[in-house]
């Protein structure tokens, strides 16, 4: 258990940030919790591909050593950009709720529940 | 009443996901690695590049990457859309 | 030489003509409507020629990127590294409804969208979307399955909050998109969890390395809870009426096969990644119970709407319930004898389901977007007597309604009753739930009908424009084609895309050679 | 607009971080980073800018229509170069090992890198990096129009 100490990091970052889109009410807050659990899912997947004594996968004068696995830097570098992406367009959507609703709060804002 | 399903729902994801953390292979060891492996050996020869992961993202995996640029592009006119201006 | 390369065609053609229309739209407005229809035209004619070739010569296997195309293993290599499209009969036939459906959209746009600003925007997103779409459905790699997930959701939420006016549209679109992006988030927690143990991202090659262990079944629990939020399954159901109800009408026809594409994604997991390894019988009744709750809480909450969009979307979600009760059949049945007695039947009328219900539950949002552009109401006690001026909507109402209940001459009623009596062998008691949901979804929409189409003239209302029409009229006539001519319709292109899904095997020699 | 001390620092930094960018973008092959990473050092030096001399000023440096213009053409020609390799298979690195342009052949194992190697990676890098400052400084610029118009009302 002790050797896997990073991943249970990794889980609990997604923990804390599932926890924090179910009982916050803020809506810039259920952003930064999506955003949490991003990032604990691409930490996670970073994690996956490391390897103890090797060197980062990029051939250059330094001695030729193991190296890490490169695919999961490669998946990680597209799912952060997936992420951003995705954080832009749900703060835009906050910055329209807020011109209509004048408030950011989530359980002020459920006129479609009416 | 609804707060205590959503406990209840987030305490299960929670024990899934540290379980997986603990059952996962120990840190620092893969256990397989032969598509890995495949790649670090070969992508010099093949893609000619010195960067294994920028052969793997714009070579190997280069699909991905034009689904990455699409999403982006897609976020990037989606931002538009919504602040568009109303009267043209 | 266009054969050989027409997986990645379907894909790429789409994308390539989004990333033109902001282009093509500063020339002028009517060339860009004329480009994105001709664009949709021409991959539909590639999605068929992909469906002839498929059905012809078996499973069509693309390699990304490498010396030739059906170089699936590197020379001297046990597994595939590039990703690799794979086409069989299920992803063309989901191919084939998505390509429909979203042609069908763009021309119903051409006068419904007429007056919005921010058109351009509209048709690029419209695109994106339909490209996304191809992408899940032809994929067979699972990390491109999640940036393809990921494509969809962020197009169908620029969509979804398209009229910028309305707080409620930002309000379903920030629902939608929070709740999209978990689910794929956690799909993407499940690929690296598979990644982790078998080092391999192909399906086929996952496929033949799973073990079911501990990790493999909390993946799989992640896959299934992700992808039954993306296809409006119903404990994750909550953003279903609220997107599909504040899109535009044409979004929310694309939105019907977006769903439906989410749902071939989990099929796609239980049955060509997991399939017999996994505890059939758990995940099947699993299935089953999704199913009979969606059926169950989307007719009863659609009986207390008052908005007509809304009250189509809670109709959506039980439809999504009798897919769920087919395949969960089939799926409960797969390693016993009794698959071949009425599984395959069971299964064989759910997938004929996904695409009827496309046909008619789109052509009700349309009928829906019709109604609004025409009157401007959406509240149901607004709006009466609306067959006095609408007749085509009216008549294409009358179709899409007895469609959804399941009324004889249409196909919602050839799918239902191959549902109604494979489920009976199953277990009489699910046969005699889903019949019931068809009775009350019958009351639902005849009291609609009732109230707005017939009764004393209440207001002044627009005729439709032809365009509008012409969509509606197109998508009437598959309707009652498909219920007139059901066996066609399964022999050809459905018992097909069912055996696709049942023969694990042909998936993973596909790729890995025999 | 912010104070001048973050006016004049913006000055004399934005130059450096928009070559840094590029050498990222140029290098993508060889050393860790590429077009993604170095669009968005980019990207960051323009949200610098916007920072300092508040929208109304930046807004006439850079124009959003020729920022989408750019990430179009970005776009398009990263899925031009996919379109390329279509003699092939979609995607083929056709300039790889082929003596042209980017065309050749790397040392194999140790050896300190050349920039003339990996076929149309580079021009990916490129394209991708084009589209991503493209991009990301227009959604910059979008978000601060969208909370300034918030305030006037």
């Amino acid at each position: 258990m002790i050797d896997n100490l990073p991943f249970i990091a990794c889980a609990i970052l997604v923990i804390l940030g599932l926890y924090t889109l179910t009982f916050k009410r803020n809506l810039i807050k259920i952003v930064i919790g999506l955003n949490l659990v991003e990032s604990g899912v691409n930490l996670f997947l970073i994690t996956l591909g490391y390897k103890s004594n090797a060197v980062a996968p990029i051939y250059t004068m330094a001695a030729k050593e193991e190296m890490v696995l490169p695919t999961p830097q490669a998946l990680t570098l597209t799912s952060i950009v997936i992420g951003l992406a995705t954080t832009a367009l749900i703060l835009s959507f906050t910055i329209l709720i807020y011109k209509h609703y004048k408030t950011i709060d989530a359980s002020k804002v459920r006129r479609l529940r009416e | 009443m609804r707060k205590y399903v959503l406990l209840a729902a987030l305490l299960i994801v929670s024990g899934f996901m540290l379980l997986s953390a603990v059952d996962m292979h120990p840190f620092g060891s893969p256990e397989k690695e032969d598509m890995d492996k495949y790649f670090i050996d070969n992508a010099q020869e093949e893609v000619s590049a010195n960067n294994v992961v920028t052969s793997i993202v714009f070579d190997y995996r280069g699909f991905d990457t034009l689904g990455e640029a699409t999403v982006l592009f897609t976020a990037v006119v989606g931002v538009s859309l919504i602040f568009r201006r109303l009267i043209k | 030489m266009i054969n050989e390369h027409l997986p990645a065609l379907v894909i790429g053609l789409p994308l390539l003509a989004a990333f033109a229309t902001p282009l093509v739209s500063k020339i002028n407005d009517k060339l860009r409507n004329i480009f994105v229809i001709g664009i949709l035209g021409i991959t539909l004619y590639l999605v068929y020629s992909l469906l002839c070739n498929v059905l012809n010569d078996g499973i069509f296997v693309y390699v990304m990127g490498a010396r030739s195309t059906g170089l699936t293993l590197p020379s001297g290599y046990k597994m595939p590294v590039r990703i690799i499209l794979e086409a069989d009969a299920m992803s063309v036939f989901m191919a084939i409804t998505t390509a429909v459906i979203s042609l069908i959209g763009a021309i119903y746009s051409w006068a419904f969208m007429d007056k919005e600003t921010g058109k351009d925007k509209f048709y690029t997103l419209l695109l994106i979307l339909t490209a996304g779409m191809f992408g899940m459905e032809l994929t067979g790699d699972m990390f491109n399955f999640f940036v393809f997930l990921e494509i969809t959701s962020i197009a169908a939420c620029g969509l979804v909050g398209f009229r910028i006016t309305r707080g409620e549209s930002s309000e379903a679109a920030f629902k939608t998109m929070v709740l999209y992006t978990l689910g794929a988030l956690f799909v993407l927690f499940a690929v690296g969890i598979l990644y982790g143990e078998y080092d391999a991202l192909n399906i086929a090659t996952l496929a033949s390395r799973i073990q079911y262990t501990m990790l493999d079944k909390i993946a799989l629990g992640l896959l299934l809870t992700g992808l039954a939020m993306k296809a409006g399954a119903v404990p994750m159901h909550m953003w279903v009426p609220d997107a599909y109800a504040e899109a535009p009408a044409p979004v929310s026809l694309v939105l019907v096969v977006n769903t439906q594409a989410g749902l071939y994604g989990l099929f796609r997991v239980l049955f060509s990644l997991y399939g017999a390894s996994l505890s059939t019988q758990t995940v099947g009744w699993i299935l089953i119970i999704l199913g009979v709750l969606s059926m169950f809480v989307g007719v009863t909450m659609a009986l207390i709407q008052d908005k007509l969009k809304r009250l189509i979307a809670y109709g959506a979600v039980s439809q999504i319930g009798y897919m769920l009760l087919g395949v969960g059949v089939g799926l409960a049945t797969l390693n016993t004898p009794a698959l071949q007695e009425y599984g395959m039947r069971a299964m064989e009328g759910s997938i004929f389901h996904v695409i009827n219900d496309a046909m008619y539950k789109g052509l009700l949002f349309l009928t829906a977007g019709a109604v609004i552009y025409c009157t401007g109401k959406r509240n149901l006690n607004e709006i009466s007597g609306l067959a006095h001026d609408m007749k085509f909507t009216s008549i294409f109402f009358i179709i899409g309604a007895g469609a959804i209940a399941g009324l004889p001459p249409f196909n919602g009623f050839a799918s239902k009753l191959i549902i109604y009596e494979s489920v009976y062998k199953f277990n009489p008691m699910l046969s005699v739930i889903a019949i019931l949901v068809s009775i009350l979804t019958l009351a639902i929409f005849v009291k609609i009908f009732q109230s707005a189409f017939l009764g004393p003239k209440l207001l002044d209302v627009k005729k439709e424009p032809r365009s509008m029409v012409l969509a509606m009229l197109v998508l009437s006539i598959i309707v009652i084609a498909f219920g007139l001519f059901p066996d066609v319709v399964v022999d050809k292109i459905v018992s097909p895309a069912v055996n696709a899904l049942i023969n694990r095997m042909d998936y993973i020699t596909a790729v890995l050679g025999g | 607009m912010m104070s001048k001390i973050v006016r004049t620092i913006t000055n004399i930094l934005y130059s450096s971080i928009l070559i840094f960018g590029f050498y990222i973008i140029m290098h993508g092959h060889l050393t860790p980073g590429g077009g993604f990473q170095g669009g968005a050092v980019v990207a960051s030096g323009i949200a610098l800018v916007l920072i300092a001399y508040g929208y109304d000023t930046v807004r006439n440096w850079f124009k959003k229509s020729n920022l989408s213009f750019l990430e179009s053409i970005g776009a398009l020609a990263f899925i031009g170069i996919a379109f390329l390799g279509i003699g092939t298979t979609f995607f083929y690195n056709f300039l790889a090992n082929s003596g042209g342009l980017f065309g050749d052949p790397t040392v194999i194992g140790i050896n300190p890198g050349n920039l003339d190697t990996s076929g149309v990676l580079p021009l990916m890098n490129w394209a991708v990096g084009l589209k991503v400052l493209a991009g990301l400084g227009s959604v910059v610029l979008l978000m601060a129009y969208g909370i300034r118009k918030g305030d006037e009302e």
